[in-house]
């Protein structure tokens, strides 16, 4: 897609270039945007990262597998446990550990609690992008409250859980852990409706995020987007029902997908995906078992990492993260440490068709496009 | 109707305003010096070092085995040693540097001594980055007591497994608990 | 209860009275006037100091939070606080900037918004110079914020300021017009443009706003009010998640702390001139006038801050579509209504006036339509 | 799903001469005719592989490998995972990014942290580190601090 500087005949006109970033409100981190402007329209638009750079992938090859574990938790800071899980999934493959039935449960339960606090947080970011005063953000915060205390009781921490472990979870639940649970479930419709009648209807929302960065089907499939946004453009493709990873294929939930493409599906299809995860969680918290909640073969990755080899080769390992697709590309050469460890992070490849989406729309638009995108600095950059 | 929406809109937030009066629920800003949330017994911090009953007597028999897993490499070990130069059981020097520290709860996971323990103690500003935040040995002793007090679940469960290996360790034939081999 | 009313006239009169014992005569009338001025300046301040007390105490029990409540009781010391913060922080100016404009605009800006002051009935006998064009000046004094804002913008050499000023510009000019044009049907019924005229008319009950021209031009010129002030939703001069502030990005210290204080001198001024123009200003029964008067505007100021607690922010094209697609044609409208009104006996022209305007408004509706949003439907992908 | 060795099979008759091999789950493709059957794989209907997940490079000391994972959204199915690998001394790999846009900018994390020269990238910039760094961390031979160090050299 290209955009023309109009040429006035009259008037020596020129684009004006405004570096969007890396210090600025609305780039959730430490992005940039170089944009040409003609008036307030897109012309150009480079997206330009690295600042937050710290050569994730090479700490990795120098630490132990288990070692990675908590690094993993500072990708996407929002959501420690899905990236916990990728990891731990990816390892799992590669050494062909069985993970019990119980910790299956609890890691759903993460995952799924996991996918409400970065939804609720992005509508809250999102609408701070379009300039409301902080209050959707507060409100998403209040509810992120409950989940992030349930995290800190059962992983000892509220965002750097490091909970996961191949094999199993690091230690099982607390015993008020499941009626906490069945709390959340109780109240988070509740919030959602709440917060739908504060923004659904608005016809300020509607009218900012409707027919705006428009993301067409075949172009998101190509441009491998993942997660909502993908379902957004109305490609209904979900990991947890393409590839069944974990016990996914026991939970009946509906996979929501957009028409349109633009900001606002996206912002609504996150919504929609959060109610399914709440009917997630009422099945697991219904279904889940006792019993032990790491495997005996895991146990080695946790108790003394150095004597944990996987076995020569390479596995990849991908989940429904609430960004998009996770995987964790992983190399064994048969030692204690990862020959390669790789990590493809939705939020990075979602930026690829920034550039696409914003060409034609004002300077406005562009923020709560790369807002909708929903990119978190610390997976971009890694 | 156009403007409906934005009318719900502001009750929503009108609602918001008037139950924050009353509801704890909606308020939910804890006022921190004065008022604190209750501490979750697996809350963890930074390490601290356990001894049994005098500072003395430390449980860590300084085998380097939490130094080498330590993520962010923050522990720095180094083995006492008798006047003949024979190594101790005990560290001369046990540094963890706080600032480097990432709260990752790895040592304690490995450690085969029970030894390190994450600790709930959070209030910890200090006016340097350096030497300030570097712990030593002496700052980082901690009863077992206080570890008893802050989690006594896990306390607990760790004094009766370390009960029962004592009660084997009385029997000859089963050694103390390996040490891993150091791989490259 | 007439001594109430009058307490801050009989205060000056007295004040006065005793310096005419030991003063000439034209120094009287110089004490006189300075007692005014002093009395303003010191008054607009210091209003805008505990509006901003008052915003962040609102819009965090909106948002669920206490608000400042550390300095002084419920945070009653926290604006001055703030002042000596702001004085005492770096002025910082940027290496290119146009330093005599950068300074000048922080410095003029706050002059007309104090002068809008002088023309604001606060009570019975309340007003500072009763101009009879009261209203006239009020409407030129806000219009000249602009130009000391765009000064602002491009004396501080910053992209992000000059998109913030030119925002402002377009949204001032677009503004003023069914701004003007709400208050036609106002001063087309008085017959002046004293603003004390225009509340004697209101006499009792016979507030605007119980008319069916007022009501409608009651939320007009507040909404365009809002828009002049820049306050949310039309608050794109400064919108910080886009522009990063606006024009005044570059602004530190006490001079941004000006600005700071000339956006709420406005606020309060064009809440005040709403509640002059439509709300019967210091109109009222029981209570004393200048208490009306307070209680007016501040309920005006606190559905601000409510909009600010509650909306997103236009896009540019959208404000601009809804000052010249939707508000202009309804403010003539309003003046066609107004006109009927005036014009028919009672009880016809109510219900005239009525069928204009709703029929209008159907009319407006309809013809806006392409441009409302809709609601939308969802699906689900078939399970698999 | 289709297994590993119907793809080589496949992709042989179609493109006779070239010679593949499967190693554990995976395709290796030998270089010169990575574009041509990277189209075919995109554009065949019994393929229909039109998501590309993951590129990334490995440095193996003696040549590089970059792997590509692919899935097939029409069809639900996946991974494909092909490997092309090319000498360490002139790392050069037919770009994809003109086929799946996905891989503009991991093709530049690619060359940014092992080199590997993508021909025919519209925008073949380093995209993490900076402008002007001169190596390419991701190499098993680049020089790195010291992991192990004491504390007292901070």
């Amino acid at each position: 897609m290209e955009y023309e500087l109009k040429e006035s005949p009259t008037l020596d006109t020129q684009a004006l270039e405004v570096s969007l970033g890396p210090q600025h409100p609305s780039t959730h981190g430490v992005f940039r945007m170089n944009v040409k402007l003609d008036g307030e329209t897109i012309v150009q638009l480079k997206p330009v990262m690295g600042y937050l750079h710290r050569n994730h992938e090479k700490l990795a090859e120098n630490m132990s597998w288990l070692g990675s574990m908590p690094y993993t938790d500072r990708l996407d800071y929002i959501c420690s446990m899905t990236n916990n899980f990728a990891y731990a999934l990816a390892v799992e493959k590669l050494a062909g550990l069985e993970v019990p039935e119980r910790a299956q449960y609890v890691r759903v339960i993460m995952a799924e609690l996991t996918r409400l606090v970065n939804h609720t947080l992005l509508v809250g970011f999102l609408l701070n992008d379009l300039g409301a005063f902080f209050t959707p953000v507060l409100y998403a915060f209040r509810e992120r409250e409950k989940i992030l205390d349930l995290f800190e009781a059962v992983a000892g921490s509220r965002m750097m859980c490091n909970y996961f472990r191949f094999g199993g979870v690091k230690i099982d639940v607390t015993d008020d852990f499941i009626p906490q649970v069945k709390q959340i479930i109780r109240r988070y419709p509740k919030f959602l409706d709440e917060f739908e009648t504060l923004l659904s209807e608005n016809e300020i929302l509607m009218a900012r995020c409707q027919k705006v960065g428009i993301l067409p089907r075949e172009l998101a499939i190509n441009a491998g987007v993942s997660g909502p946004m993908l379902r957004a453009s109305g490609v209904p493709y979900d990991i947890r029902k393409v590839d069944h990873y974990s016990i996914y294929d026991r939970f009946p939930f509906r996979v929501p997908i957009g028409e349109a493409g633009d900001v606002y599906d996206r912002y609504y299809v996150r919504i929609l995906e959060m109610r399914e995860s709440i009917k997630i969680l009422e099945q697991a918290v219904r279904e889940i078992p006792a019993g032990p909640t790491i495997s005996p073969v895991g146990l080695t990755g946790a108790k003394s990492p150095r004597n944990f080899k996987p076995p020569k080769g390479d596995a990849y390992g991908r989940i429904e993260a609430p960004k998009g697709e996770l995987g964790f590309y992983v190399v064994s050469d048969g030692s204690a440490k990862p020959y390669r460890y790789h990590v493809r992070a939705p939020s990075f490849i979602n930026l690829t068709i920034l550039e696409d989406m914003c060409l034609g729309y004002k300077v406005a638009d562009a923020i709560i496009i790369l807002g909708s995108i929903d990119i978190v600095l610390g997976e971009v950059d890694r | 109707m156009y403007g409906f929406g934005v009318i719900k809109g502001m009750l929503v937030t009108l609602k918001n305003f008037v139950l924050s009066y009353f509801t704890k629920e909606r308020l939910t800003t804890v006022q921190y010096p004065e008022e604190r949330l209750p501490e979750k017994e697996r809350f963890r911090n930074f390490p601290f070092l356990i001894y049994d009953d005098k500072p003395e007597d430390l449980r860590c028999v300084s085998c380097d085995i939490c130094a080498k897993e330590c993520p962010p490499k923050c522990i720095t070990i180094v083995r006492d040693t008798d006047a003949q130069g024979k190594p101790l059981k005990r560290p001369k020097v046990f540094d963890i540097d706080f600032s480097i520290c990432m709260n990752c709860g790895i040592c304690e996971e490995v450690c085969p001594f029970d030894a390190i323990f994450m600790d709930h103690e959070f209030e910890l500003g200090e006016y340097g980055r350096f030497e300030e935040l570097n712990y030593h040995k002496e700052d980082l002793l901690k009863s077992a007591e206080y570890f008893a007090q802050i989690r006594p679940t896990d306390a607990a469960l760790i004094e009766a497994k370390r009960r029962q290996k004592e009660a084997k360790g009385a029997h000859p034939t089963s050694p103390t608990p390996p040490i891993p081999p150091p791989s490259s | 209860m007439n001594q109430l009313d009058q307490i801050f006239v009989t205060a000056k009169a007295s004040l006065l009275e005793a310096a005419e014992h030991f003063l000439p005569d034209w120094m009287v009338v110089v004490v006189s006037i300075l007692v005014s001025i002093i009395a303003i300046a010191v008054f607009g301040p210091v209003t805008m100091m505990y509006l901003t007390l008052l915003e962040r105490k609102l819009v965090g029990r909106i948002q669920n939070r206490y608000g400042p409540n550390r300095v002084g009781a419920w945070g009653l010391l926290q604006p001055i606080a703030d002042g000596v913060k702001m004085l005492t922080k770096e002025d910082i100016v940027p290496l290119g900037a146009d330093r005599f404009a950068h300074f000048l605009a922080p410095v003029i800006i706050v002059i007309p918004a104090l002068l809008i002051f002088s023309v604001i009935p606060f009570g019975r006998g309340m007003t500072a110079v009763d101009l009879s064009v009261g209203v006239l000046l009020f409407l030129a004094l806000a219009s000249t914020t602009t130009i000391w804002i765009f000064v602002a913008s491009w004396g501080s050499r910053n992209k992000f300021s000059l998109l913030g000023g030119m925002r402002s510009v377009a949204q001032m000019i677009s503004y003023e017009i069914p701004m003007v044009l709400s208050i036609v049907p106002v001063l087309l019924v008085v017959g002046s443009f004293s603003t004390v005229r225009i509340v004697e008319a209101q006499d009792g009950w016979s507030w605007f706003v119980f008319t069916p021209w007022g009501v409608l031009g009651f939320l007009i010129f507040f909404l365009t009010g809002v828009a002049e002030v820049n306050r949310t939703p039309f608050d794109l001069p400064e919108g910080e998640s886009e522009i990063v502030a606006g024009f005044h990005t570059e602004y530190s210290g006490m001079k941004f702390a000006l600005f700071y204080m000339a956006e709420f001198m406005n606020t309060f001024s064009v809440s005040a001139i709403v509640a002059t123009l439509y709300l019967g200003g210091w109109q009222g029964p029981w209570l004393p006038s200048w208490l009306w008067f307070f209680i007016k505007t501040y309920a005006l100021i606190c559905v601000m801050m409510w909009f600010r607690g509650t909306f997103p922010r236009f896009r540019v094209d959208q404000l601009m579509g809804f000052a010249w697609k939707f508000l202009l044609p309804l403010s003539l409208v309003n003046l066609l209504v107004a006109g009927l009104w005036l014009h028919l006996k009672p009880p016809a022209n109510h219900l005239v006036s009525l069928a204009a305007l709703a029929l209008s408004l159907v009319v407006l509706y309809q013809a806006n339509r392409p441009d409302i949003p809709k609601k939308r439907n969802y699906r689900y992908a078939e399970a698999n | 799903m289709i297994s590993i060795e119907e793809v080589k099979r496949d992709i042989e008759n179609k493109f006779p001469g070239t010679v593949l091999t499967v190693e554990g789950t995976s395709l290796v493709i030998p270089r010169a005719s990575w574009r041509d059957i990277a189209s075919f794989l995109k554009n065949d209907p019994s393929y229909a592989l039109d998501y590309l997940s993951s590129v990334t490079g490995v440095d193996y000391k003696e040549y590089f490998e970059v792997v590509y994972h692919f899935f097939s959204v029409a069809k639900k199915e996946g991974p494909i995972t092909v490997k092309v690998r090319t000498a360490r001394s002139e790392a050069k790999i037919p770009s994809v990014t003109p086929i799946w846009r996905s891989a503009e900018f991991q093709e530049r994390e690619a060359y940014d942290l092992l080199g590997i020269q993508f021909e025919g990238h519209p925008d073949l910039r380093r995209i993490l580190m900076w402008e002007g760094f001169q190596f390419h961390p991701l190499r098993k031979d680049y020089v790195q601090e010291n992991q192990d160090r004491p504390v007292e050299q901070f």
